[in-house]
């Protein structure tokens, strides 16, 4: 049984809030709606739970690759091309750390898009029931249900002064 | 004194994608004429390739000298971006709002154009491959001990994660322009937005990772430039530049004329694009107050760099401060450096009507650029003409034709890059422009209102 | 708590002081005159037995001549949660005067500058040998007074409201200079607090960069590192952040200030002391690399005498105090957000912090002859005596003490501060969330 | 018989200032054994010469008692070489027999190496060298032809001690000192410059070079680079000692 997704669109904050209120009330849970808006509210504005994201754990991860490889590069090409230059250490340790540190920052700075990228859920092939006047102002909420939930939360959704409701493929 | 007014969504896309969808036809006026200036710089390389580089100024004691101290300038250029944006977004200061995007862009496009110059120097530049560790199949690697091979490292590092940092926050705009276009065009931003729909969960990331991606930038920018400044201060062949302050110096600099080219910039953008409810007297008001500071901060640090200089009272350093202050044309340098890029605008700064004024900050921040170049230029190419002992090979310098075409042709190439960028792109986040509007508030504290923004408690 | 109440509070606290304070005190006082003693018995050792004294010296004036820009930096920046740790850290200014004791043996012992190599390559007439010991003399007297001047005029309008408490006699009518609060005084209070901030943040820069250099690298033959005034500066402002968390930890707990000590000043303090402790690192690590790769004899010795040869353990201390360990520790934001984790931080860099001033003082003077141009020879270590452990324990516990008798004359919170950042800070609501609304005043 | 690659060898310089007359033998010797382009006069006045061995001429006194001082200078070949580590490709680096050595092929031409030789004796390849038709027969063999866009240097003429070295494997027998010399010392009238292995300390050079000779110095000494070339002072009746010490 294939869900549904409703889209209601509101002019106000408000009134979006209230369409979340009316959503929680009649007991859908947090993770079958979302509130999508052209504007980056503070957090937890409409009500809805604060974001569980694993975000932290990407840099590090990143990290740990990018001195990996700097300490291959650092020491393994001084140990593999053991030509002396200027009476310095066939291993020299300085010029390995700074090469840690550019490539340790490197992974970070890489692993953390990667992990922006897939934490926002994306890339996303489709947008699915959606209004390009979001990024024009008005507040999306959009909640997905089974088919036989379809109109009571239309009915949630028209109720909070929708200016328009929306259903389409989930 | 706050001339702000309340804009609608709708408006803010209008205005701030005006270069996207309305392109002004001065845009075109000046692509070209830029456009023009980097093909004659291309021309001046072509030419440097196929003939060698005696066409340059170089001689024997002067082995580096425009291209080093333009890669240089440029590097400093590309520091605004990051400092601006990382260290404004942490410290959540408002005033960084329409001035970020640009700011990362001029680091872009400055790094890059960076990175071409000490690979335009090179004697044997199809060969500038050479420094990056691909060789497995022969094991010939390169010298991880040479500071030209930190170099690399640290400016693709900064490159890449500067470039990525972009991305990441242009993702909302891109679903702005994706919703605004049709045809082709649509299709391509519908690819780039990567089905971005603006959902809280996709903007708090973004914010989560304005904070962690700065955080991270941060140590890759002072990085940067520190590696850069020890491609000459590490150098015990060269006594002048052998000097433990170079790497802070250096970056501090790098401030003092980055903030002061994003400056240049945005008063640039808000005459050619028309962005006058964007980029306001506060902003560059506050940006000035920065650039006061790290002015500051940078006299200091150069204070030291000279008294240091003369602390041994060897020889070697005298004879190089003696060329600065005593000597054609270097004496002239000299004072034309110290009153562009400190004596004239600092105290300006200070007049609250100068830092509100657009036309007179960007004759100010020119200033300091025209100075901060001239600095670089005094500080590398002095020790070079003056580095040995034996007073036998001692020399000059003074450069081509070629090299003065080709470091026109990298401002040129700079300017060209960031047109195009907002010809495809905003130059402005829209987002943030946006956001500023939810957080403004105001207290009302008796007859007064003061300005205030709502922060997370 | 209403405005009223939290002057009547403060004032309180500052006037009645319990049985602990004073016990303290004792002790303080106590430990102070065995200092005494250990001074007189160092009296007729060499230049080079003086190291300990010195770096105990340049360690009061790192940590407690430096803290009052801790308010000054934070103050121009404007923001709102420095106002309850601001008297905190202005309140150090007064150990300045304490710590003009330590600095006379040091002029009478500083060699004058024949022959030696120093940033005076020009001197004044007529003592051109002794430039340094005119020049830095003035820059810390100018900074002791300075910093006086800058607490009294933060703390005038709190001197009046103890007045008033007091009824209007005694010697707050005196420290108060009859304010009234007109706004034309508050206008002049503004004015003078930001130009007299300006002039303590620029004299505190100039002296570290005299004392650094005068007392501490031309005494070394040789030793030209052009970034170590700015590392002396650096690591004092990053002692003085420390001091000023560790000060506040025990107002909070000890003092009774736990209402007025939000997590928020911490936490902000915190994100500075992680970004110090990076430059710590940032600077140390200039110096080192350009000594390594320029591989002069001069510069291995250097690099030797400094860091890795007789005084290697304080260095080691200092480095992982200071930078290693305080890096690795900030930056948790779990930690950060800890009043009691960061007081265990901070007072670890300021251990951290004394180490490292040991290897470089004890070091630098540990050399006798400071005529030389190359450093040719490392000098073995030099261990710290009997004196010399009376003398450190005596200068830390004046310092303690004499800040603490301060906090019995001026309210160590800041009144007027706390009741503006009333007016500025006003919670908000927003559709569902709730929000704090700051004023920025122009 | 196995090939001998490993030698006892530090190939070293003594130039004794005292006997030398300034007359530049040395350096056209050198010009015409190492392939070394011709410099014109404009080259000179742009200086770009190239000439791995130069004498440095120095006035002492005033007019009229003039004194010309001379002071041949090439690569010192020092131990603690500065050129070494800043080059990003290892074209420059040290080999076991104490010589600085420069890889033509591997050279991207960056001139680090140049900014950091405090002896200024290195030379780069502005244009691509070229000779005049009547020359075309005189180029070295031995000695490969520099590219534009590259670092040259004094070898201590390295292709004559491989030749020395071979012959010495095919008579299996170690190199015998004064056995060969680099085309400067083999052209200088006076003797100025002797050359050989300092690591045996029978050999004329290791005699000279010892560390307790009154007139030893070597360029530079406070940089700590360890230069391979030893200088020995000019003995100068009329003037005082310290007046022409080379290293300031």
């Amino acid at each position: 049984m294939a869900n549904q997704a409703v889209l209601g669109l509101y002019r106000t904050p408000e009134a979006a809030a209230d369409a979340v209120g009316n959503l929680q009330q009649a007991g859908i849970g947090h993770n079958d709606y979302e509130i999508m808006t052209g504007v980056p509210y503070p957090e937890g504005t409409f009500g809805e739970p604060p974001v569980r994201h694993k975000l932290y754990v990407f840099p590090f991860m990143g990290a740990m690759i990018g001195l990996t490889l700097a300490i291959l590069e650092g020491a393994g090409t001084q140990l593999a091309y053991p030509l002396v230059t200027g009476g310095k250490p066939i291993l020299s340790v300085p010029p390995i750390i700074i090469i840690s540190y550019e490539l340790t920052l490197l992974g970070a700075i890489v692993f953390t898009v990667i992990g922006i990228i897939f934490e926002s859920r994306l890339p996303r092939p489709a947008l699915g029931v959606y209004d390009t006047r979001i990024t024009e102002g008005l507040i999306g909420v959009v909640c997905t249900c089974p088919e036989e939930r379809v109109e009571e939360v239309r009915g949630l959704l028209q109720r909070a002064a929708a200016i328009e409701v929306k259903v389409g493929q989930g | 004194m706050q001339d702000r007014r309340t804009l609608t969504d709708i408006q803010v896309n209008e205005t701030l994608t005006n270069t996207v969808l309305k392109t002004p036809l001065l845009w075109y006026v000046i692509l070209a004429f830029m456009g023009g200036i980097v093909m004659l710089g291309v021309v001046a390389v072509g030419l440097l390739v196929n003939m060698g580089q005696g066409l340059n100024g170089y001689n024997r004691p002067v082995m580096w000298a425009f291209f080093l101290t333009n890669m240089v300038f440029w590097i400093g250029i590309s520091h605004a971006g990051v400092m601006l944006s990382a260290i404004l977004r942490l410290a959540q200061a408002e005033f960084r709002r329409p001035a970020t995007r640009a700011a990362e862009v001029l680091t872009v496009f400055a790094l890059a154009t960076a990175g071409l110059m000490p690979i335009v120097h090179l004697g044997r530049l199809w060969r500038a491959y050479w420094i990056f560790p691909y060789d497995f199949s022969r094991g010939i690697w390169p010298d991880v001990r040479s500071q030209a091979v930190w170099d690399p490292h640290a400016i693709s590092t900064y490159l890449i994660g500067s470039s990525l940092f972009i991305f990441v926050a242009l993702i909302p705009d891109l679903a702005v322009l994706r919703d605004r276009t049709t045809g082709i065009v649509h299709s391509i931003y519908t690819m780039l937005a990567m089905g971005w729909r603006g959902t809280v969960r996709q903007w708090r990331l973004q914010a989560i990772a304005g904070i962690i991606l700065s955080a991270l930038l941060l140590p890759v920018f002072v990085s940067v430039h520190s590696i850069v400044s020890w491609d000459f201060s590490m150098l015990v062949g060269v006594p002048s530049w052998h000097t433990t302050i170079f790497a802070p110096y250096f970056v501090i600099g790098a401030v003092h004329s980055g903030v002061a080219g994003v400056i240049t910039v945005l008063v640039l953008m808000r005459w050619l694009f028309g962005w006058h409810d964007y980029i306001r007297r506060e902003h560059i008001d506050s940006l000035a107050r920065l650039l006061f500071v790290v002015a500051l901060a940078w006299f200091f640090f150069f204070m030291l760099e000279f008294m240091f200089g003369l602390y041994h009272q060897e020889g070697t350093e005298m004879v190089v401060r003696e060329l600065w202050l005593f000597h054609a044309p270097w004496n002239a340098i000299f004072v034309i450096f110290i009153l562009t890029a400190f004596v004239i605008p600092v105290p300006l700064w200070l007049f609250r009507s100068v830092r509100r004024s657009f036309p007179l900050m960007f004759f100010t921040t020119i200033l300091v650029n025209v100075g901060m170049w001239l600095e670089r230029f005094l500080l590398i190419i002095p020790g070079l003409e003056r580095k040995h002992p034996f007073t036998f090979s001692w020399g000059e310098y003074a450069p081509s034709i070629f090299e003065i075409t080709i470091i026109t042709a990298t401002f040129a190439l700079v300017a060209t890059m960031i047109l195009l960028f907002a010809r495809a792109f905003p130059l402005i986040p829209l987002g943030d422009a946006k956001e500023a509007r939810v957080l403004r508030d105001e207290i009302r504290i008796g007859r007064r209102t003061v300005q205030a923004v709502l922060r997370e408690e | 708590m209403a405005s009223e109440e939290v002057a009547r509070d403060v004032l309180q606290r500052t006037f009645v002081k319990g049985g602990r304070y004073w016990q303290a005190v004792a002790v303080l006082a106590v430990v102070f005159l065995l200092g005494v003693v250990g001074f007189i018995l160092k009296l007729g050792d060499e230049r080079a037995q003086w190291g300990y004294f010195a770096a105990t010296f340049s360690y009061l004036f790192t940590v407690a001549q430096t803290a009052p820009v801790v308010s000054v930096a934070l103050r121009l920046a404007k923001n709102h949660w420095r106002r309850p740790l601001a008297r905190a850290s202005e309140l150090f200014a007064v150990v300045g005067l304490f710590n003009l004791l330590f600095f006379i043996p040091l002029l009478i012992l500083l060699p004058s500058i024949e022959g030696r190599n120093t940033i005076w390559i020009l001197g004044v007439w007529p003592s051109r040998f002794y430039t340094p010991h005119i020049f830095d003399t003035l820059a810390l007297v100018g900074l002791v007074v300075l910093g006086l001047l800058f607490l009294w005029t933060a703390a005038v309008p709190d001197f009046a409201a103890a007045r008033e408490q007091r009824g209007g006699r005694g010697r707050y009518a005196f420290l108060a200079l009859g304010w009234q609060g007109t706004a034309r005084q508050w206008r002049i209070q503004r004015a003078l607090l930001g130009l007299l901030g300006g002039l303590y943040f620029m004299d505190v820069l100039t002296t570290h960069f005299l004392i650094s250099s005068d007392f501490s690298m031309a005494l070394v033959p040789g030793w030209v590192d052009s970034i170590y005034p700015t590392f002396h500066a650096l690591t004092g402002l990053q002692a003085a952040v420390a001091v000023t968390i560790v000060t506040m930890f025990l107002l909070r707990t000890v003092g009774g200030y736990r209402e007025y000590l939000p997590m928020e000043s911490f936490w902000g303090l915190s994100k500075i002391l992680l970004a110090m402790s990076l430059m710590w690192f940032y600077f140390w690590w200039s110096a080192f690399i350009t000594f390594w790769y320029g591989r002069l004899p001069v510069e291995q010795n250097i690099i030797q005498l400094i860091m890795f040869g007789p005084y290697r353990p304080f260095f080691i201390i200092g480095f992982l105090f200071c930078c290693i360990f305080a890096v690795g520790l900030l930056i948790w934001n779990p930690l950060r957000k800890s009043p009691a984790a960061m007081a265990a931080i901070a007072a670890m860099i300021l251990v951290g912090g004394f180490f490292d001033r040991m290897r470089l003082y004890v070091a630098s003077w540990s050399l006798a002859d400071t005529t030389e141009h190359e450093l040719t020879k490392v000098p073995a270590a030099i261990w710290p005596q009997v004196p010399d452990l009376l003398v450190i324990a005596g200068g830390l516990a004046g310092a303690v003490l004499v800040y603490m008798l301060a906090t019995r004359v001026v309210p160590v919170m800041s009144i007027w501060e706390m009741k503006e950042l009333r007016l500025y800070q006003v919670p908000r609501q927003l559709v569902r969330r709730r929000m704090l609304s700051l004023g920025k005043p122009e | 018989m196995t090939v001998r690659t490993e030698w006892d060898h530090k190939w070293s310089m003594v130039v004794d200032i005292d006997r030398c007359t300034g007359c530049q033998a040395c350096v056209v010797a050198c010009q015409a054994e190492n392939n070394v382009p011709i410099n014109t006069e404009d080259i000179f006045k742009q200086s770009r010469a190239i000439e791995w061995i130069r004498i440095e001429r120095y006035w002492e006194g005033e007019f009229p008692d003039v004194k010309a001082r001379y002071l041949p200078a090439m690569c010192q070949h020092c131990g603690n070489a500065p050129c070494e580590p800043v080059c990003p490709v290892y074209a420059t680096y040290h080999n076991d027999e104490g010589l600085n050595v420069q890889v033509y092929n591997r050279c991207i031409g960056t001139r680090f190496c140049a900014n950091n030789c405090p002896f200024e004796m290195r030379f780069f390849n502005w244009w691509q060298p070229v000779w005049p038709e009547s020359l075309r027969n005189q180029l070295n063999p031995d000695v490969t032809v520099r590219n534009r866009g590259i670092m040259e240097k004094c070898t201590f003429c390295v292709q004559r001690i491989r030749r020395a070295e071979r012959t010495a494997i095919q008579e299996e027998r170690d190199v015998k000192d004064g056995e060969f010399a680099p085309a400067c010392v083999q052209a200088c009238p006076t003797g100025t410059l002797v050359f050989g292995n300092s690591n045996d300390p029978n050999s004329r050079v290791a005699q000279l070079m010892k560390s307790d000779h009154p007139r030893r110095y070597r360029l530079l000494e406070h940089l700590g680079t360890e230069p391979n070339v030893v200088y020995l002072k000019k003995v100068d009746p009329y003037l005082k000692e310290e007046a022409h010490n080379g290293s300031h």
